[in-house]
């Protein structure tokens, strides 16, 4: 079970990269694949204010309960600044 | 489509008013010479496309319910930017203009509030910044200056 | 002079808007193709020129006090206009939104309240009336069909 | 002594005149003119909710009290629909 992360703005620059497919435990949920990340990746904690950025599976804002499925497509985001 | 990579195209917008409408109200956000203090020399806006459609369609949606006489046009620019371009344009038209007003505002401020769009600060002197408006000042990210 | 004859150059106002502001709210009025279930051919907007001009100076002078921040650009149009033509222009350009969105409702609430421009509907069936828009519905002026 | 009258909109419709010349007498205010107006052309008050319309004095808006002066430009304002 695997599903595809993405990376955007400052996540991208401390990740370097765009996109990677992540293996996942079943059962697993969002917030659990957040931890994972920042185990890796401390970088991407740094300018945080809350416990977890707002995230996205499949391309809709969603909550840290939320569990995985194979195949989903998961973001975090770093704060947003458009217009 | 919402989000456009070529210069946004304000007339055009425009001449989709309705002729039963008489007030329009239009927001532009431009890039600007300078932020918090530094002069910027270009900007970049970088999306998460499939999301970003999604969520603008999301608020059009909720505003045409909310404004239902009201027809809401709504772009946004992704890519490199020079000071002075159009990053997001919104038109918006009614029969009067308190609701044109009133959409128009909740337009943009919930663009600005949702939608995965993320905006690069470049400055003269080569250093970037991604834009964190919840930050007081922008956040100073690592980046390294770029070869120039 | 805010005043003009020839059809508003809403580009030419938004080439104005200075580099160091981000947020441009513009307000259009359109001529409608209808007003109060009664259709609308043309409009004409008379106006005491002189006055006009100084009650608009006025305004702009009061804006600029206001928000010292917002430059704010107005155009209105007299004579006949055709549906969808623009009335009235407003540019307001600040660094940031809000400012530029309370100085553009400001701007266009303030002309209508007092500067001395009066609006004539033109029918397709030949009558015209003077807007009141203090009245509930437009008044029914005397004038008699005019020779077409 | 005299003052220019300007007539605009249904004002002009129901006048018939664009502008013309009035004779006054010393003394008179903005109040006594539109008194006199309305008594010779009673549709100039047909659709007014106050007293007095709005009146100018030299391209300003100004009260009835005002004491007018030879060569000055008076005009009563229907209700205005800039916009």
């Amino acid at each position: 079970m695997s599903v595809r992360v993405l990376y955007f703005a400052s996540f991208r620059d401390v990740s370097g990269r765009q996109e990677e497919e992540r293996p996942i435990p079943p059962g697993a949920r969002v917030a659990d694949l957040w931890r994972e990340l920042v185990a890796e990746m401390p970088g991407l904690a740094a300018s945080l204010t809350g416990s977890m950025p707002p995230a996205a599976v499949n391309a809709e804002y969603t909550g840290p309960e939320t569990p995985l499925r194979d195949g989903d497509e998961v973001t975090f985001l770093p704060p947003v600044a458009g217009g | 489509m919402y989000l456009k990579e070529q210069p946004l195209d304000v007339a055009a917008l425009l001449a989709g008013v309705r002729h039963s409408d008489g007030g329009v109200c239009v927001f532009l956000g431009v890039v600007r010479n300078e932020n918090a203090g530094r002069p910027t020399e270009k900007i970049e806006y970088q999306a998460y496309g499939a999301m970003a459609e999604s969520e603008i369609g999301r608020i059009a949606a909720g505003l045409a319910r909310e404004w239902p006489d009201t027809q809401v046009a709504i772009r946004h620019r992704v890519g490199e930017l020079s000071v002075g371009e159009v990053a997001v344009a919104i038109v918006a038209s009614a029969p009067h203009r308190a609701e044109a007003f009133a959409a128009c505002r909740a337009a943009i401020d919930r663009i600005k509030a949702t939608v995965p769009i993320w905006k690069r600060e470049f400055h003269p002197d080569g250093t970037t910044e991604w834009l964190d408006p919840s930050a007081a000042t922008p956040s100073r990210s690592p980046t390294a200056p770029l070869p120039r």
